[in-house]
């Protein structure tokens, strides 16, 4: 899960980070109310929404004023960046840079371990960073049961600071970013830039949290923070009904259980010519009530042209998904054609209930995709 | 021949009265597995099925039965705890099935594990099965069966889809194990890879990638430099977005690495041969004996 | 440092161990008091002292009414426990126990890990419980990375308790127990009893924690638990000079820089046919302060009939401790003969010092031994 | 030849610019131990003595000197994380001599070393010397000289009297190990007793122990079984009063475990020479040359 900028912000603050006041708003008059509880100089407005590139997509911008605040967050608000639309903005006094670094620490798959990042050059994509001076990226794996190492952050330190103050500093910030890290049960935790000021203090200019989905169970206060706003409508209906959904751009709606046979359905939709609507994984338990969700969000997209059930029965049974499918079609009206491929445990039970309400299942996937990627053609077609 | 599970597995089922370590006890059971016991804190001396004895504790078990592997079926938030039993216990083989494991807690999991001198796999894994010797896990039985092919895969019901193609046509398997789909996982390709690489029963071996991390990449680099035995691969999501998670934790392109367009040149570069979609696993090894 | 039972009773509550309800009192009255406060039935009476075998000793005693308790506190008070006053007694309820156990935290030298014990024979010496019954004791050892692990903590329960209820609770108790013996900075942590009640809760009756002094520095709110009155003023007074003092039964003084060779030295004054009449270390770093602090604590002990000096310079400098000796015997009488051995860095210099106020130096340690016990032997005869 | 120091040794100095650090150090470089770094963070570009440069991390010290051992010369709460920095650096050899690290702390750090390969000696110890070649720590120099006798003890001033002994009476030293009087330590007698064994230069070693744990009687049992080198044994605290700390952290009688007396049979038993008195080790291993 992704945290917006301003509650990242609060969380490095509660952690003991310097960070610069701010404030959130959600209408123009807000914002203008916000600037001049910020001392009414000059302020930067940033949209929060969960989307990279946010500076270039001209969601973050300067304003003079608390009266130009306004405007510019009139601007901001209600815009889309990457398909997303902006609801609120952050409002913080624009700041004095001397120089700035990136700080952040992920997971590391290859090491099984924490690992920071840090880089005298700060302020841009790291990525970009990595690609075109990675000499300027310095790295230090953590040991998860002993922690970031105050040698390991005071070393860390001196690769952005040369003087042992603000290296000192710098070093109490990165302790202070991995326990946040940790509390917060996060996957990514960043700050780009990390400032110097002309005046020598140390401060966080911007912040990044991406949290583990899996921690969000013992992280309640972390898990409250989840914004249904900033997503897509479809995608907050899905994970409320136990589903994994993630809208595409294409006409064949998938139905499949498992996430890797999701991903591999995709692909055959393409590879077939088509394109896939979605990714949806039902899961591993069966239960006919989960289909009738699927197909519910499935049918609201209205790009959907044919549906595709790829269903290899394990733990889910076949029936169940057939009783899904049938129950489904009493509820509402499916008003695109339906594919089903269906094996393994309970598909002959599931043959014959499809059977029973005129329906009909494949055994094999290839057949499967290739027939809905031909339905969806010839639905655009007509 | 087989890896990691043969005729000496004897197996523990932590989670046993639960409702899928339950289900899937009796499933391993009827599929000949050596089920030796059963743990349940609490339910220590009550007997599982009439045949397996359930113990408190799986130090307990392991004395008691003999018992060198072990299967967890237990809820996430408890997951972790289990697997450091089964560590601490001299459990040899540790199968963690449960997900939704904090990625945390596995970076303090996996070095204790392998301190202790134990093989964990998973967790969020469907589990290994030896067809017609002994499965633990959840991979259906009857989609498998004895042969000449090693597979190893980091998802569940795609890991089916191409083993069921492969039985289909006749080309058995001497063991399928599923890794998981988590970002840190017990076992690693490449741990499997020198596994079968080694197995003198293993002719030929599939690897079911998809996006995320780069596993794959440095497996094809192991397939390059230290195998003999033919590899051909699929890699699971050339159509997904990035910065999107696909189900799995482990599945989610990071800014440009991690791409399926990427694992598959590596693929190719190291002389795997690479699959299009699941049914090209057939002729794809047909080519390669 | 040695915490008194009532001072580890209340950490172990706010680690949120059930311990029942109790209050100290250092008079006869004010345990009356505290008898009504706790609700005038039946209590128990304990000295506090840094002692074992209180109850062999007649420490601790029960009593039935306010009255008998103020009673018992009048003879316990100012009770002498193997040469230790009791200033403080604790009291609390009289428990129903229906079984007791044995529950501690070590840190074990050999597994250089905590290690934790537990048997269902509480209520007794757990030595005495290794010696005559090993197999009712059970060990874990903890991974100080990790803390004691569920698994571990619930392992051990079932040693305690056969049924699950029991066992969860005892479990529960032992990995706050884990967090107590952390949080203080202790090298021992033990309940011992902890009871198991005719109604089935689980208490702690009595509790036992000794704190490495090497935490005391970051753990202020533990150093200030220590109990001046409770120790030997002598000792008190060398360890406010910086000196570990340790005293004895015999009658020659000795001074010593390092713990190995002052042992070493009791052990030749010993092996010589005398007493050491102490344990006293000057540390590493020479100062003649230190030596003039040592000299007085010394000289206090009325039993002492010879001192012996033995340093062995490296970092300590044999003409400080000279200085220091010449300091004292300038600042007050020594009334008693004084033998020096000195050998190592400055001991010419410490020669001529000695030698500037008529004082002697020796250098080998035997020759010093020898001399000091017959000097004692000779002042005792006389 | 000597075990753990010789002239390979290149040392690092943390905390060379602190009382203690900058005094030791200055005694090391006059006995001719090469001093090639020093650290503390802030000073790096700085030079120590106008010839060893200081750094401000050992890594950089490490990397850009080559040094192989490093000696902790730094308060005590922060003497951990020196420990851990040093074995981060891959420096084989850390030496700890600050006092009054909390032994919960070492229950920490000790694995730590272990895992990264390196080799702790300390806390709380005088260090170690191989007369005539480099000393490490703080043992004086002036008291040792080169010859065949190993020397390994949990004290300092004690083990000084000892070689003082050895010395007087032309007993020279391969090398003086002072492992420390901490509850905890990186380098046990039995590490000593096994570098002395394997040392071709070593013919008979001193061991100085005292109350307190165990470490004696196993050390003993490995004189027994795997040396064939005589040992000459001495056991500081025969008048010491059970349950109290005799000065040394790990110097202390607990119950009736932990007794000179306890040692001394375990020594005798070994067919370790037991020493009455510190004057004894000359004539005891004049008796077994």
């Amino acid at each position: 899960m992704n945290l917006h900028e301003y509650q990242a912000r609060e969380l490095l603050r509660r952690a003991g980070i310097p960070v610069p006041p701010d404030g959130v708003a959600t209408t123009p008059r807000e914002a203008k109310q916000v600037a001049e509880r910020l001392g009414a100089g000059k302020v930067v407005v940033k949209a929060q929404v969960h989307a990279g590139g946010r500076g270039k997509a001209g969601g973050v911008k300067l304003a003079d004023s608390p009266e130009e605040a306004e405007r510019t967050a009139a601007k901001i608000l209600g815009m889309k960046i990457k398909g997303l639309t902006v609801h609120t903005v952050l409002l913080a006094p624009a700041a004095e840079i001397a120089s700035e670094a990136y700080v952040g620490v992920i997971v590391d798959r290859a090491s099984q371990s924490p690992v920071f990042m840090v880089s005298p050059a700060g302020g841009i994509d790291i990525e970009e960073v990595a690609a075109t001076t990675p000499e300027k990226i310095f790295r230090a794996r953590v040991d998860a049961r002993y922690g970031l190492l105050p040698h390991q952050a005071l070393g860390l330190a001196f690769r952005l600071y040369h003087d042992v103050g603000p290296a000192r500093q710098a070093a109490d910030i990165l302790q202070k970013l991995y326990r946040a890290f940790v509390d917060a049960g996060a996957s990514l935790a960043e700050i780009n830039p990390l400032v110097r000021t002309p005046r020598g203090e140390i401060v966080a200019l911007d912040a990044k949290i991406v949290v583990d989905d899996s921690e969000l169970d013992r992280h309640p206060e972390i898990a409250a923070l989840r914004d249904p706003t900033a997503e897509e409508p479809s995608e907050v209906q899905a994970r409320e009904a136990n589903l994994t959904y993630i809208r595409l751009e294409g006409d064949v709606g998938c139905v499949v259980n498992g996430a890797g046979l999701a991903m591999a359905t995709m692909d055959l939709v393409k590879y077939y010519g088509g394109e896939p609507a979605n990714f949806l994984d039902i899961g591993g338990s069966s239960n006919p009530e989960k289909v009738v969700n699927a197909l519910k969000i499935i049918t609201a997209d209205q790009d959907v042209k044919a549906i595709l059930f790829n269903i290899f029965g394990g733990i889910t049974r076949c029936d169940d998904v057939a009783n899904g499918i049938v129950a489904a079609t009493r509820q509402f009206t499916v008003d695109r054609p339906i594919v089903i491929r269906l094996t393994g445990t309970n598909e002959q039970e599931a043959v014959e209930i499809l059977n029973g309400v005129g329906m009909k299942a494949l055994t094999d996937m290839d057949e499967a995709v290739k027939q809905a990627v031909g339905l969806a053609k010839g639905a655009a077609a007509a | 021949m087989s890896v990691f599970v043969d005729g000496n597995t004897r197996l523990v089922v932590q989670g046993i009265t639960g409702r899928d370590g339950s289900f899937h006890a009796k499933q391993m059971m009827a599929y000949g597995t050596r089920v030796v016991a059963g743990v349940t804190p609490g339910k220590g001396g009550q007997t599982f099925q009439d045949t397996v004895p359930i113990f408190n504790t799986v130090a307990e078990a392991a004395a008691q039965t003999g018992a060198n592997t072990s299967v967890i079926y237990v809820p996430a938030k408890f997951a972790a705890d289990a697997i450091f039993e089964a560590a601490d216990a001299g459990v040899g083989l540790v199968v963690c099935i449960t997900e939704g494991v904090p990625v945390l807690d596995m970076t303090r999991v996996s070095p204790y594990v392998k301190e202790r001198g134990a093989r964990l796999i998973g967790p969020n894994c469907p589990g290994l099965i030896t067809p017609g010797v002994a499965k633990v896990g959840i991979i259906p039985g009857q989609i498998c069966t004895p042969g000449p092919i090693g597979v190893v895969s980091r998802s569940g019901t795609l890991t089916y889809e191409v083993v069921y193609q492969l039985t289909r046509a006749g080309m058995g398997q001497t063991t399928c194990v599923g890794i998981g789909g988590d970002p840190i996982i017990g076992t690693s390709f490449i741990d499997c890879l020198e596994a079968f690489q080694a197995d003198p029963a293993t002719k030929a071996v599939v690897m079911i990638g998809e996006i995320g991390g780069t596993d794959e990449q440095q497996a094809a680099e192991f397939v390059r430099t230290r195998m003999t035995k033919p590899v051909v691969g699929f890699i699971a999501g050339q159509t997904a977005p990035p910065g999107r998670r696909m189900g799995h934790a482990g599945a989610i392109i990071s800014g440009s690495s991690g791409t399926a367009a990427e694992k598959m040149a590596a693929f190719e570069h190291a002389g795997i041969a690479v699959m299009q979609r699941p049914a090209d696993v057939v002729p794809l090894l047909k080519e390669r004996r």
